[in-house]
């Protein structure tokens, strides 16, 4: 349908495991700038667009996305190895709004003209979408939302206002979750609208966050005009559509790369403060490092299945609590035998490997975002062991 | 390895169901009550029935008598004993069937198969170790179920190698002692004068027997730890206080995710280390499996297990109610073939990281 | 009032903290029997009289009580240093509900024909006193107790059945909470009623607990008549004197003394096991003696207020919480380091202060008995820190 | 020891009243927000201030210009201190005023007592330590707020000795490096020709000011856990999500709870801590009691104020919103003076036990 075609021109799918990895670790090790491997923050868009053109450019970007919509079609398993390359080379995780969420929600349930409008210009990296999910009270209780969209003739009018808006600044549309019924109940009501961040009446203020860093956004909706023909499936039934992109997120979030991140540096931390031979050092080590693996080994559990095809059910809940918590454990350790430089703004002896003050404050939300491990709790609770409300 | 697990998938349910017959999970335990603190502490009966269904000769090759399946299916069985609390000594046996299949000694072996003789085997000189010094006229300590043994198989170091030898379990010089679930370990003092020579040399196999031993007794933990959750889940379901069912608060509720993820992160460990054993791993890659997967076992399994009498209350700590019983076998246990720091520590010098 | 005098005759309050410390002990080490210091389990009456008998003769088995009530009146100061004196030597618990309950029940509540016929008998041991609380579906939620109270007569008319009631096979009297109106609100409606455990229709059935012992019991009540002039305080207002009761149970369960045992016995058994020396096992061990000695200086603070005569607030829940906790943490410990003796089901070789797998389950019931560890929770949280219902 | 902390409760009362008015505990933040990341970090009017209000002398005896006050009353300001988290060197200069009253040296510590001048010692050689090696070349590390020292005070070893020098500040070799609350800590490298010998040796007053200035800072982590827990829950009885009141949900409530205990803890670590120096102990037993607070304030404090970050949820990510302010001054003084680990190590090897 759409116009631009995947440059990558033989079939990814028939290669063999290993020769298709090296393929795209060749690849990545020759394309992806060195000076921002595992960046210490998450970059800005001027910052990774010259990583994203070079994915747009060789097909890559969307690897997941069927190939005529302008995907490369890859299977389940491929896609693992390609996302495994991703992270082992330390790469950015880019403005991929566009890439894992509105691609797919389009994919699913835009109209074909829909589509056919988005579809490449988040492939040409034209547009760049931010989330416009969470509310000042509307946070773990996402659901009570009351960003509002009142039809007028031919346009939605939304007021409103978002927070926690990765990345707004950098983007140029926005996905948002609306109350288009006040009157119906809490879930319904809801709807998925798709809007152009220049309309007039849209306010961005970053937030600095506690590595002094603006990342998150509030994102002030007065009434802006919005087409109708941007709401995206159903009118009020936007929330199952959230709900089941969210999947993406808690695997996401549940990959061992993180922890398995901070880990490598806890170790070049315990060797220059020479507490790398201490044995008691050395039993905490062992126990994170276990803890680790056996994350890795869970991990696994749950790719194998996405690698047969299968759709994660809510235990997947399981691998974001327990990464996240882990990557916070690995970043207690840093800060507990990092003696004074536990308390120094930048890296130690400006060696972005000697971090441990910003993997501490970085580990600190991952406990909160993606649904705080409470939300995970409760999740895990009522779906996974069925214990009542 | 995970391709590998789908294939054995119909092998492993075959386990799981024949287990059945025999340590039914959802059975009562009754069988498994009035066998505690009793002499031998299991039942010959059943021991061979678990022979017939060919769950000693297991992991033993078919030519040699056995079943020719591997540690996935092993760990499934143990994992399935384990929660039916099955008290006979099947992984000591299993241990004992591998060194005289490896051996060949088909006239102790075929018994032992069968299911009609108790072959323990006697290595361990002190507690929590894996080593096997095979000192002549060290005691042998910590035989599970000794009370029951009809011979005991003795490695005696000579020089590099270690031999084997066998001994009549009449008349031997046996000291009992009574574990937490009923059953018993003994300490043998044995008169090498009595035994006959096995072998020259079983030094690899038994080593390789002891991983699997470890591994196999980490599958029964998860089985632990797995029908005391089930347990205790039905009961947060059930129980009433405060006008509410228990399972409603939240304190409880977030617990009880918590050992969720436990018993989730256990049976990955357990189910990867066996897939590494079956894919042929020798050395340092199939110690840091198994060492990786009993750490991991030892420590979840009795946090599991004591949480779950928490999350019982006073019921929790009457012998009456079965959730004690299951906390009990995994004290037995959690440090057989190895604690958690011993397997830590031997997974840290054995496994490389992946260092930049 | 009451006939026994207490045999001491000089007043002790009047002795320097010092000199009666020194008096305290010497007299324990001449009159405690040796071989039942530290005992693994709760002692039975007939284990444990010989010294119950010991401390009655001597006139201090009931230290704390009134002069004029045949206690010794002994100032909150010195009371403290008793109990540490005789927890520094390891005495058993003594079948103690009637010195710490009943005797302080009666004399704030009690009638003067209560008082003059109950307190001399506790005071010579010839009443032995369990306590009637939980009930099978009344245990963290104590007022949802059953167990009724028909007035016919001059005699009350109990049936119900009770559980957990510590030694009540030891016992000849019971004191005993039942609901005597059964329209009240939960709370209300409940009295304290005083029942001779020789009256027809009451059944004592042991429960073998995790440690193979029947320390507790379920007690059957079955049309069970008693006088009516066994109701203690006024009908249906009981409910304030048994919460009123429970701060002694508080501040003991909080007592460092189980840890500190427990502490000791580890110390031993890392000994015995070839671990002492490790420098790994060093830092648990030494995070053990931290959390200890905090611990022991958290518990000082409460004692301070006692021994100014003060009220404990709820706060004291802290004490329990940790103690409890802590002693769990000890054991786990010991099991860990014990190899295959964590199995065993009697002391290693034989020795008592070798007893890793006894003390682990000791360990066990201490975070759910004395209102659990949840409940302790939760009046933290509601009464101490003001968070909302 | 109970008893004299009785007995102190009104001159310990009056130390808290008078903090109020320089770092008053329900104040706003915005002195302390303005002042962050500029130079020198902290304000030197305030540092005045608490000069005059007798702050910087308050252990130092009378008679030496001091308050004469103790460890009871240091803890009880530090801990207001870090509650209203003032960035002013305070214990630090606590530390130097000790030092040069006890060498009687009445022409510099006249102005810092007065708050006039701010004299910074820099007697730090590495991370996470606290031996004083006084090598006379090496860097000296760490330095709280170097930006604003007026002087430096440099130990210097010879032979058995500590000798004291005097530094000024103006062309001394400092580098500046940020700390997560704004502030900074400086590395000197000490051109001692420049210097001026101040005394033979304080080698035993060292040691005693650096267990004083590390038991100082255990009150002032204290103020930063009671500051921050005192919000969190002031949030959580306010902020609601799913119709409720977050404060109800019971996984919160036990939290909360918790984390009471913990700062329980460290109150009554640190206060018998101070308790014990006011008693007038030295050497071991004072430093076991100073390790023992530390140890627990370092630790506790941590967990303490991460989870205050987590009860607030997104809000308590940003920097906007206060509870944040406290976790990053935690992480800058938690091993000031010495980490968990280096604490509980040292109370390990001093504090003898009650063995039987």
């Amino acid at each position: 349908m759409v116009s631009i075609a995947p440059k990558e021109t033989q079939d990814l799918n028939q290669m063999e495991d290993e020769a298709f990895r090296l393929h795209v670790r060749q690849w990545i090790e020759a394309n992806y700038p060195a000076d921002l491997r595992n960046p210490p923050k998450r970059l800005h868009w001027d910052e990774n667009k010259p990583w994203y053109f070079k994915l747009a450019e060789k097909g890559w970007l969307c690897p997941g996305w069927p190939r005529q919509f302008g995907g490369l079609g890859l299977a389940p398993a491929k896609q693992i190895i390609f996302t495994e390359e991703v992270e082992r080379y330390g790469c950015a995780r880019t403005n991929d709004h566009g890439i894992v969420m509105v691609g797919p929600l389009l994919i699913n349930h835009g109209t074909p003209e829909q589509q056919e409008y988005f579809l490449p210009k988040i492939l040409s990296g034209e547009h760049i979408w931010c989330q416009g999910y969470s509310e000042p009270n509307a946070g773990s209780d996402l659901a009570a939302l009351r960003t509002e969209a009142v039809l007028d003739g031919d346009h939605y009018i939304v007021n409103g206002q978002k927070i926690w808006t990765t990345l707004a600044m950098d983007a140029n549309w926005c996905f948002l979750l609306v109350r288009t019924d006040k009157n119906a109940k809490k879930q319904e009501g809801i709807s998925f609208l798709l809007v152009d961040m220049a309309t007039p009446g849209i306010t961005v203020k970053p937030i600095i966050n506690l590595e002094y860093h603006d990342e998150f956004c509030e994102v002030f909706f007065d009434n802006v005009r919005v087409p109708a023909k941007n709401l995206v499936g159903t009118p009020n039934r936007g929330w199952d559509m959230a709900k089941a992109l969210l999947s993406f997120e808690r695997i996401y979030l549940g990959s061992p790369r993180l922890s398995a991140y901070a880990f490598t540096r806890l170790r070049q931390l315990a060797e220059r403060m020479g507490v790398w031979e201490d044995a008691a050092f050395q039993e905490t080590y062992g126990r994170l490092r276990l803890d680790l693996e056996d994350l890795k080994s869970l991990y696994g559990v749950f790719v194998d299945k996405l690698r047969r095809g299968e759709t994660l059910g809510a235990d997947v809940s399981m691998l974001k609590v327990f990464q996240t918590e882990l990557f916070q454990r690995i970043t207690d350790t840093m800060l507990e035998i990092a003696g004074e430089n536990a308390g120094l703004l930048e890296p130690m002896e400006g060696n972005r490997n000697l971090n441990p003050t910003g993997l501490y404050i970085q580990a600190r939300p991952a406990t909160i975002y993606g649904g705080s491990n409470e939300i995970q709790r409760n999740i895990l609770s009522k779906n996974v062991l069925g214990l009542p409300g | 390895m995970s391709q590998a697990l789908d294939d054995r998938s119909e092998s492993i349910r075959m386990i799981r169901d024949s287990a059945g017959a025999v340590a039914p999970r959802g059975g009562d335990t009754k069988r498994v009550r009035a066998l505690r603190f009793t002499d031998p502490g299991f039942d010959k009966g059943v021991f061979a029935q678990m022979g017939e269904l060919g769950w000693i000769g297991l992991a033993v090759a078919e030519d040699a008598g056995g079943a020719g399946l591997g540690m996935s299916e092993a760990v499934a069985l143990t994992e399935e004993i384990g929660a039916g609390l099955a008290p006979e000594p099947l992984i000591p046996a299993m241990l004992s069937a591998r060194l005289l299949a490896a051996v060949e000694d088909k006239a102790l072996l075929a018994p032992l198969l069968e299911g009609g003789k108790v072959l323990l085997t006697a290595w361990q000189e002190k507690a929590d170790t894996l080593a096997v010094h095979g000192t002549s006229d060290a005691p042998r300590v910590f035989i599970p179920m000794a009370a029951g043994a009809d011979a005991f198989l003795l490695p005696v170091r000579e020089g590099n190698r270690i031999a084997l030898h066998a001994l009549d379990a009449a008349g031997a010089d046996v000291v009992l002692e009574r574990t937490m679930d009923g059953g018993n370990v003994g300490t043998l003092r044995a008169d090498l004068s009595r035994a006959s020579r096995v072998a020259d040399d079983v030094g690899a196999v038994l080593e390789q027997a002891l991983d699997e031993a470890a591994l196999a007794t980490a599958g029964h933990m998860l089985g632990l730890m797995e029908k005391a959750f089930e347990m205790t889940l039905a009961y947060l379901k059930t129980r009433q206080q405060f006008g509410r069912i228990i399972g409603t608060f939240q304190s409880l509720q977030h617990r009880a995710a918590d050992l969720k993820i436990h018993i989730a992160l256990t049976r990955a460990a357990v189910e990867s280390a066996a897939a590494v054993l079956d894919s042929g791993a020798t050395g340092a890659v199939r110690q840091a499996a198994v060492s990786k997967a009993k750490a991991r076992a030892a420590e979840s399994g009795l946090l599991v297990l004591r949480q779950c009498i928490q999350l019982h209350g006073g019921i929790g700590y009457t012998d009456e109610y079965d959730v004690g019983m299951y906390l009990r076998r995994g004290m037995v246990i959690a440090n057989q073939y190895g604690s958690a720091t011993l397997h830590r520590r031997r997974f840290m010098a054995l496994a490389p990281e992946d260092v930049e």
